[in-house]
């Protein structure tokens, strides 16, 4: 049953987009997809009911036992961000009734929109390091589509970008996997941690974990490698920059907070403290790039870099506190900075643009917009006590745990800088009379696309207020999160099984002894 | 290349092809062969085709539109995995039923769950390269 | 062989660098097949190569018998050929339609999401 | 400033009355615990917030807590009923009232809380309201400009107050202000200088303290209800507020008491010469509040009895009295449409009421018996003759009480009792919602110097006894307390501050020419912005360049540099080629597929590309095929075969390669070329030189036929064993045909430049 609770979350996703593509021509596809959203939240749900009683769950596809076959595994990370991912989906899928034109309806936007979050949910389900790769793949072809899918001129030029920067970054991901098994002989996430332990040359491990430090880097638009980010999450349509500014960046995050605390332990001294500065830096050069655009997005895009850096301080830190941060970080943006998207397209309606220069009078005329702004805005510039504060809280407090004063200092900083980039938007978009005299007023968009618009804005809002003010059980979970991160014990154990917890001996030749059953059920041995 | 005996050829040569990559596609699991390689060859066999007949001649002899024939296979794919549900194993799990036996053995012939998911990548890959050829040839 | 392999994966990659430093994206996709076949050459090397023994069990056998090619990087290998072509494809649709509409293959001259004037 | 007041519009209003309401009501409900406290010392609220991070929704009402309380709600009160008259009319009077509603509960949060997390979210929520507040008017630039530098500067005070405080949770391991207090000082720890310093930014930016005391003049863009608010009781004394509360914690050490001495007197003496030299009447008591504010801060120096007192009384003094001159002005600049000092005179006989109240404020401000100013004064004098660094404190003291008896005459009295001025509207009386506020403070101001045993039994020893963290012995309240240096020093300051009073028109231009020389640090504020939006857009053109090459070089660039100093740092072990065993046919392979991939870097001809991919293709394939994977062989092959058509197919719609941009010379990117080739080249190399652990592999030889039945294990593994990975695949395939199939064919409507702009295409046809 587990199982099939593992593959849900992904298997929904899929026969949503096979479905929805088959009725694209009509006004069904978008329904379709809407319930394929929901059904999928359940799902994803229900393993969270799984993972909390449980622990850590796994489920070996094609029924080989690992590390032979494929095993998908969840642990309260990857469980999490399953939910939160259906969640944004679900946001988007409603969002979507509204904004996307029944054009790009029936070039299969729904279908793609399905394939990237069952891609999504893959990478964060899977135990297999190859299998990773098809998942980033399955994600990163259908952000392609999506991304051009409408195809004006500027999404073309953002589309080059995106695609050269994040193909090359999928190859050296693809070459270090490559190496990363002709060195242990395995891909299994939880084999590798004892099989990458026991290998002679640990320093070409560490070369190999660069590789994989770069190619994740790239998708997680760390610095200096975040250059397709910026270039490109303005030009889409604004479902689908809000799912890419939450969901994308994170699969990176989430990637390298998975290899780089089970697999790549040997040389914390070296990865983790580099790491330290590229997030510092991430941080820093995302918040001041905000600091010189006048565009909603470009604003907003800029600074999912500068968060990215917090969420990979946390991992870089590799403190109980600081991973917890991390990775409550990882769940708060995705809520918040989808939402600030989604307002960012509401925003386009009422206002005309997206140009801060051309737009104003929101909080005149649009009251409600404005309080939904706010929320998510200053959530992100860790106003409390809204979610983004407890999460800079917890990084900050890590830091000085640390004794880095560097470090919570430019946690802080940039905390500040944000402030400053909402607040321009705030003043410019909001406060600011509209330079053509408009009075921007809800009601100049018709019901049947503002509702849609506006529910998902306001769950989200809804969602970040609470964490913010009932934190207690996101933190514990949060905590017990970064437990498992920092002893996979338990992770190790759901996949190998009992006994393989510990270091797994050096490669020897007996260890091919098969040790999984049989598919007896239904065929047995001829 | 509007020849006749061009065309009169082709369409010879793509019915063998278009056989051997079926052909192809049932030997794979036991050798060189199967889904890939023989979608990959039937694509093969349409986009000659077209390139002797034009694209809108080979699709009506594909009968149903490429991206359909993908998706669906997609779909065929999916359920091969998803039946081994009311078998109560695990997703993809390969399920098999031998027909006038009990093993490989004594059974004439198999109706396998491995081979129908083949069938399905067949079918997506065959689908999707020929949605992506006639869409290049096209606006090309 | 893996060392010959190697210095061809060095090379591959070397080209395929350097065409993708290009200004012209035709280039940039020509590096892109170069560098997709030098990581497929990658895993496959990294399986260790095995001549003249493909992974086939003989019939009537339960295993193969003796040292054949190792099976998996070969499937990992077929699978990211696919995927390879997969992207390939899609990026040189994003390519023609991109000089369909922009006028240019100049990857200089494509500015119109960053444009010069932007705040900078 | 527009503030429309119209005088017929109705402003009773469920918004407005509800926030009066209940802000009365809580006003009440703190005034039932004035006997209690006194008595038992503090009373405790606690809830369990966040308990994993030791968190609590903690409270805790003690005599420095109560007094805050009852200024907050109390004065509150008064000002939102002034503001439900004052704004009658305004549009957003409703906002207005959730604002300054939200503002005074946030408040009160933050000096209720016990926990330094929760006083801090408290802190951070008055900061956010204060800036919704103080950009009330926000179509008016000035006033968007000015919110945000109230709140960059009070929120990087607050980080800093951040920093500070999760210092003492960790090095103290209790965040709760009352463990922390009873603990006594810490000036012990070494982690006492950063933690002071920390709380300091935090506090002195809150209560601008020079020099980051620009802001607070700036603030007066709000509507003057604001201003009473912001300035009286509350936010600005919110950093007061704090280091009263950590007084027994963080004080006890030089360091506070220089650093506290020094910024307090400063601020207090410069900021009365800056109310001088103002002609705006808000603007006089705007610096003013600053000249308070330093004033507190100074006696907050001290330890001794009768510092802390004097701070505790003058801080009730000042929040009556400025809290009533600010509801004045108002109520004047409503009736008369002016502000103007050397404007506004004689206005006593038109605006009795309000003139009487003004004249009760004045006099307290300026320290005259029987008032608590009075009282405040002495007591203040008597407490700077005991603390350290004497002289200096007594000097700054004086000149500052001096100069703030020069400007209560300015404020309170000229308007109203000095020659009658040419005003740009007839005056009346204010509407009786508006003068009730000034009226009360003045006559509780007036009440308390002549009972102050009242005032110092219920408010201000359990204050000071707060502040102390010990029971206060109390009996330093007294209006006359005999002949005696204090007395001697007021007198002094009375005389002093007529003499300034009188030539104060006189001050006030030597003034202007001095500021007019000093460095403006307001302006210099914009240059710091403007700098960092600058440096901002330095960094994009530099980062951000717009460019793909760029961008690739950079890319290519991290992942050498990555990799490289990885090798450097850390031993990975030679390289050895063994080429044995590698016979002519491999070679001829290997130069097949080097010649294809210099011929595809070299050429300039598309149908010369085409053939070079084909050949490293073909070259691949073979490879494949001796080395024994026929599958991937075939599929290399044909996915060759298809790339070429396509890429044929594609390639003479196309330009020629280097069309106008042969790039013949890139040394640079060659180097980094070589240098990524050569260093994944040597990685392969390593980990192939070492033995391989073949057990996934002799599993799948041996369960492909037995257990899955299937021959061909590649193929096994594909549907079988790994079936995910393919269904992924497939994905990947079909995904990608869909999105080249509506790039392709789904592109707009296209003529040369026929382009509809984007966001009008994207409405939906309903």
């Amino acid at each position: 049953m587990i199982s099939w609770l593992l593959v849900m979350p992904i298997a929904i996703p899929f026969a949503t987009a096979v479905i929805a593509w088959l009725a694209r021509m009509g006004p069904a596809g978008r329904w379709i997809s809407l319930f394929g959203s929901v059904l999928s939240l359940v799902a994803s749900l229900a393993l969270l009911m799984a993972v909390l009683e449980n622990g850590v769950v796994a489920a070996q596809m094609s029924n080989w036992d690992a590390p032979f076959g494929i095993t998908l595994v969840a642990d309260y990370l990857g469980v999490v961000m399953v939910v939160i991912t259906a969640i944004t989906g679900l946001a988007t899928a409603i969002y979507a009734l509204g904004e996307i034109p029944e054009r790009m309806e029936k070039l299969g936007y729904h279908a793609l929109f399905q394939t990237l979050i069952a891609g999504v949910t893959g990478a964060f389900l899977t135990g297999d390091l190859f299998n990773l790769y098809v998942w980033f793949e399955v994600m990163l072809i259908s952000s392609f589509g999506l991304l051009v899918l409408g195809g004006s001129r500027e999404q073309l030029d953002a589309g080059i970008k995106y695609v050269a920067l994040n193909l090359v970054s999928t190859l050296v991901f693809l070459s270090g996997i490559g190496l990363l098994y002709g060195m242990t002989g395995t891909l299994n996430m939880a084999d590798l941690r004892g099989a990458v332990a026991a290998v002679e040359n640990q320093g070409l491990v560490t070369v190999v974990a660069m590789m994989f430090l770069v190619g994740f880097g790239v998708k997680a638009a760390v610095f200096p490698l975040f250059f397709w980010l910026p270039a490109s999450y303005h030009t889409p349509s604004f479902a689908v920059s809000a799912v890419f500014a939450g969901l994308l960046t994170k699969v990176g995050v989430y990637a390298m907070m998975r290899m780089f605390t089970l697999v790549f332990t040997g040389d914390i001294g070296f990865t983790h403290e580099l790491l330290i500065w590229v997030s510092l830096l991430t941080m820093f050069t995302g918040v001041v790039g905000a600091a010189a655009q006048m565009d909603f997005r470009k604003i907003l895009s800029f600074h999912i870099i500068s968060q990215i850096g917090y969420m990979t301080l946390g991992l870089a830190l590799y403190t109980p506190l600081a991973l917890m941060g991390g990775v409550f970080y990882l769940v708060h943006h995705i809520i918040v900075k989808a939402n600030l998207f989604l307002v960012s397209g509401m925003a386009n309606k009422l206002a005309g643009s997206t140009d801060l220069n051309r737009i104003g009078g929101l909080y005149k005329s649009s009251p409600f917009l404005a309080v939904l702004f706010v929320v998510p805005a200053f959530s992100l510039a860790g106003f409390p006590p809204l979610s983004g504060f407890w999460a800079k809280y917890l990084i900050v407090k890590a830091s000085i745990e640390l004794e880095m004063w560097f470090v919570a200092f430019v946690s802080l900083l940039v905390g500040l800088l944000t402030i400053y980039s909402m607040t321009k938007i705030w003043g410019m978009a909001f406060w600011k009379p509209h330079p053509d005299g408009i009075e921007p007023t809800p009601d100049r968009v018709p019901a049947s696309v503002r509702l849609p618009m506006m529910i998902p804005i306001v769950g989200l809002a809804v969602m970040t207020v609470v964490i913010g003010f009932f934190p207690e059980p996101f933190v514990q979970f949060a905590r017990v999160s970064a437990e498992q991160l920092l002893d996979p014990g338990a992770y190790v154990t759901a996949v190998l099984g009992e006994g393989a917890a510990a270091p797994a001996e050096p490669a020897a030749a007996t260890d091919a002894e098969p040790v999984t059953e049989p598919a007896s059920e239904t065929g047995g041995q001829p | 290349m509007n020849s006749i005996i061009f065309t009169a050829g082709a369409r010879i040569l793509v019915a063998l092809l278009f056989v051997f990559s079926l052909f192809m596609l049932l030997r794979g699991h036991h050798l060189p062969g199967g889904g890939f390689i023989g979608g990959l060859l039937g694509a093969v066999a349409f986009i000659v085709y077209s390139l002797a007949c034009g694209p809108a001649e080979a699709k009506a002899a594909l009968r149903a539109s490429p991206e359909g024939i993908a998706m669906v296979g997609l779909g065929i794919a999916l359920l091969a995995g998803l039946v081994s549900f009311v078998f109560g194993d695990p997703l993809f799990t390969g399920q098999w039923y031998w027909v006038g036996g009990d093993s490989y053995e004594t059974s004439i012939f198999s109706i396998n769950s491995v081979l129908v998911f083949d069938i399905g990548v067949y079918l997506v890959v065959l689908g999707g390269i020929l949605s992506l050829a006639f869409a290049f040839e096209e606006e090309t | 062989m893996e060392a010959l392999t190697a210095l061809i994966v060095g090379l591959l990659v070397a080209g395929s660098v350097y065409l993708m430093l290009a200004r012209s994206f035709m280039r940039f996709l020509f590096g892109l097949i170069l560098l997709s076949n030098a990581a497929n050459l990658v895993i496959f090397a990294s399986g260790r190569m095995t001549p003249g023994a493909p992974a086939l069990v003989p019939y009537g056998a339960d295993a193969p018998a003796g040292v054949v090619g190792n099976a998996l990087p070969q499937a990992l290998v077929l699978t990211a050929i696919v995927i390879g072509f997969g992207l390939l494809a899609f990026t040189l649709a994003l390519a023609f339609e991109a000089y369909r509409r922009l006028r240019t293959m100049d990857t200089d001259k494509m500015r119109l999401a960053e444009p010069k004037e932007d705040g900078k | 400033m527009a503030e429309p007041s119209d005088p017929n519009a109705p402003w009773v209003n469920p918004a407005g009355m509800i926030t009066v309401a209940i802000t009365a009501a809580l006003f009440i409900f703190f005034a039932r615990y004035l006997p209690v406290v006194p008595v038992e010392g503090a009373v405790p609220f606690v809830w369990d917030w966040i308990p994993s991070l030791d968190i609590r929704m903690s409270f805790w009402l003690d005599g420095l807590s109560l007094m805050f309380a009852l200024l907050i709600t109390g004065i509150g009160a008064l000002v939102m009923l002034y503001a439900a008259r004052y704004l009658a009319g305004h549009p957003q009077y409703n906002r207005f009232a959730l604002y300054l509603f939200s503002f005074m509960l946030s408040m009160l949060g933050l000096v209720l809380a016990d926990n330094l997390i929760t006083l801090f979210v408290f802190w951070e929520l008055t900061t956010f309201t204060s800036y919704l507040l103080i950009g009330f008017s926000h179509t008016d630039p000035k006033s968007r400009r000015n919110a945000l530098q109230a709140l960059l500067l009070t929120a990087a005070g607050g980080l800093a107050l951040l920093a500070g405080f999760i210092l003492i949770g960790i090095t103290q391991g209790t965040f709760e202000l009352s463990q922390l207090n009873a603990a006594g000082t810490m000036a012990e720890h070494p982690a006492y200088l950063g933690i002071l310093i920390l709380v300091l930014i935090g506090a002195f930016t809150k209560s601008a303290q020079v020099p980051l005391h620009f802001w607070l003049p700036n603030a007066m863009a709000a509507p003057t209800p604001v201003s009473a608010y912001l300035h009286s009781a509350t936010m600005v004394k919110a950093g007061v507020y704090l280091l009263a509360r950590m007084h027994p914690s963080l004080s006890g050490s030089d360091v506070w008491v220089w650093v506290l001495t020094l910024f307090g007197a400063t601020t207090a003496v410069f900021a009365s010469f800056m109310a001088v030299r103002q002609t705006d009447l808000k603007q006089t008591l705007a610096y003013t509040t600053l000249m308070a504010l330093g004033t507190l801060v100074l006696f907050l120096a001290g330890s001794t009895g009768y510092a802390i007192t004097a701070a505790m009384t003058f801080l009730l003094v000042h929040s009556l009295y400025k809290a009533g001159l600010f509801l004045v002005i108002g109520i004047v600049d409503h009736e008369t449409g002016t502000r103007d000092a050397n404007v506004l005179g004689g206005l006593a006989r038109a605006m009795p009421i309000t003139a009487a109240a003004a004249a009760l404020s004045g006099l307290a401000m300026a320290g005259i018996p029987p008032f608590l100013g009075f009282i405040a004064k002495e007591v203040a004098y008597a407490g700077a003759l005991e603390m350290a660094l004497t002289v200096f404190v007594v000097v700054m003291a004086f000149a500052a009480f001096a100069l703030m008896f020069a400007v209560a005459l300015i404020v309170a009295w000229k308007p109203f009792f000095g020659p009658q001025g040419d005003l740009p509207r007839t005056p009346h009386e204010g509407p009786w919602a508006m003068v009730l506020g000034p009226a009360t403070l003045a006559v509780l101001g007036l009440l308390f110097g002549l009972m102050p045993g009242v005032a110092a039994y219920y408010l201000i020893e359990p204050a000071v006894a707060a502040v102390m963290g010990a029971p206060d012995t109390g009996g330093r309240l007294k209006l006359w307390a005999g002949f005696n240096l204090p007395l001697l020093l007021s007198l002094l300051t009375f005389a002093a501050g007529y003499l300034l009073y009188r030539f104060h028109l006189d001050l006030r231009e030597r003034l202007a020419r001095i500021e007019a020389r000093a460095p403006d640090l307001d302006a210099g504020w914009d240059r710091l912005l403007d700098a960092f939006v600058a440096f901002a857009k330095g960094q994009t053109r530099v980062i951000q360049t717009g460019v793909l090459r760029h961008y690739m070089f950079a890319t290519f660039a991290v992942l050498a540099v990555a990799m490289l100093a990885t090798m450097l740092l850390r031993p990975v072990g030679g390289v050895s080629l063994a080429f044995d065993g590698i016979g002519f046919m491999e070679w001829g392979i290997a130069a097949l597929i080097a010649a294809g991939t210099v011929l595809v870097i070299l050429t300039s001809s598309r149908i010369a590309a085409l053939v070079g991919l084909g050949v490293v293709g073909i070259g691949v394939a073979l490879i494949f095929i001796v080395y024994s994977a026929p599958d991937v062989a075939i599929t290399q092959l044909l996915v060759e075969l298809l790339v070429v058509v396509l890429l044929a197919v594609a390639l003479l719609k196309m330009p020629y390669l280097d069309a106008g941009n042969r790039q013949t010379h890139r040394p640079f990117d060659a180097a980094l070329a070589v240098l990524v080739g050569g260093l994944t080249a040597w990685v392969l190399l390593r980990v192939t030189d070492a033995p391989f652990d073949r057990r996934l592999t002799d599993f799948f030889e041996g369960a492909s036929w037995t257990e899955a039945f299937g021959r061909n294990i590649v193929n096994v593994i594909l549907v079988d064993f790994r079936t995910l990975d393919t269904f992924g695949e497939i994905a990947v395939v079909i995904v990608a045909a869909l999105g080249a199939f509506a790039l392709l064919k789904g592109g707009l409507k296209r003529g040369p430049e026929g382009e509809t702009a984007p966001h009008a295409e994207k409405e939906r046809k309903e």
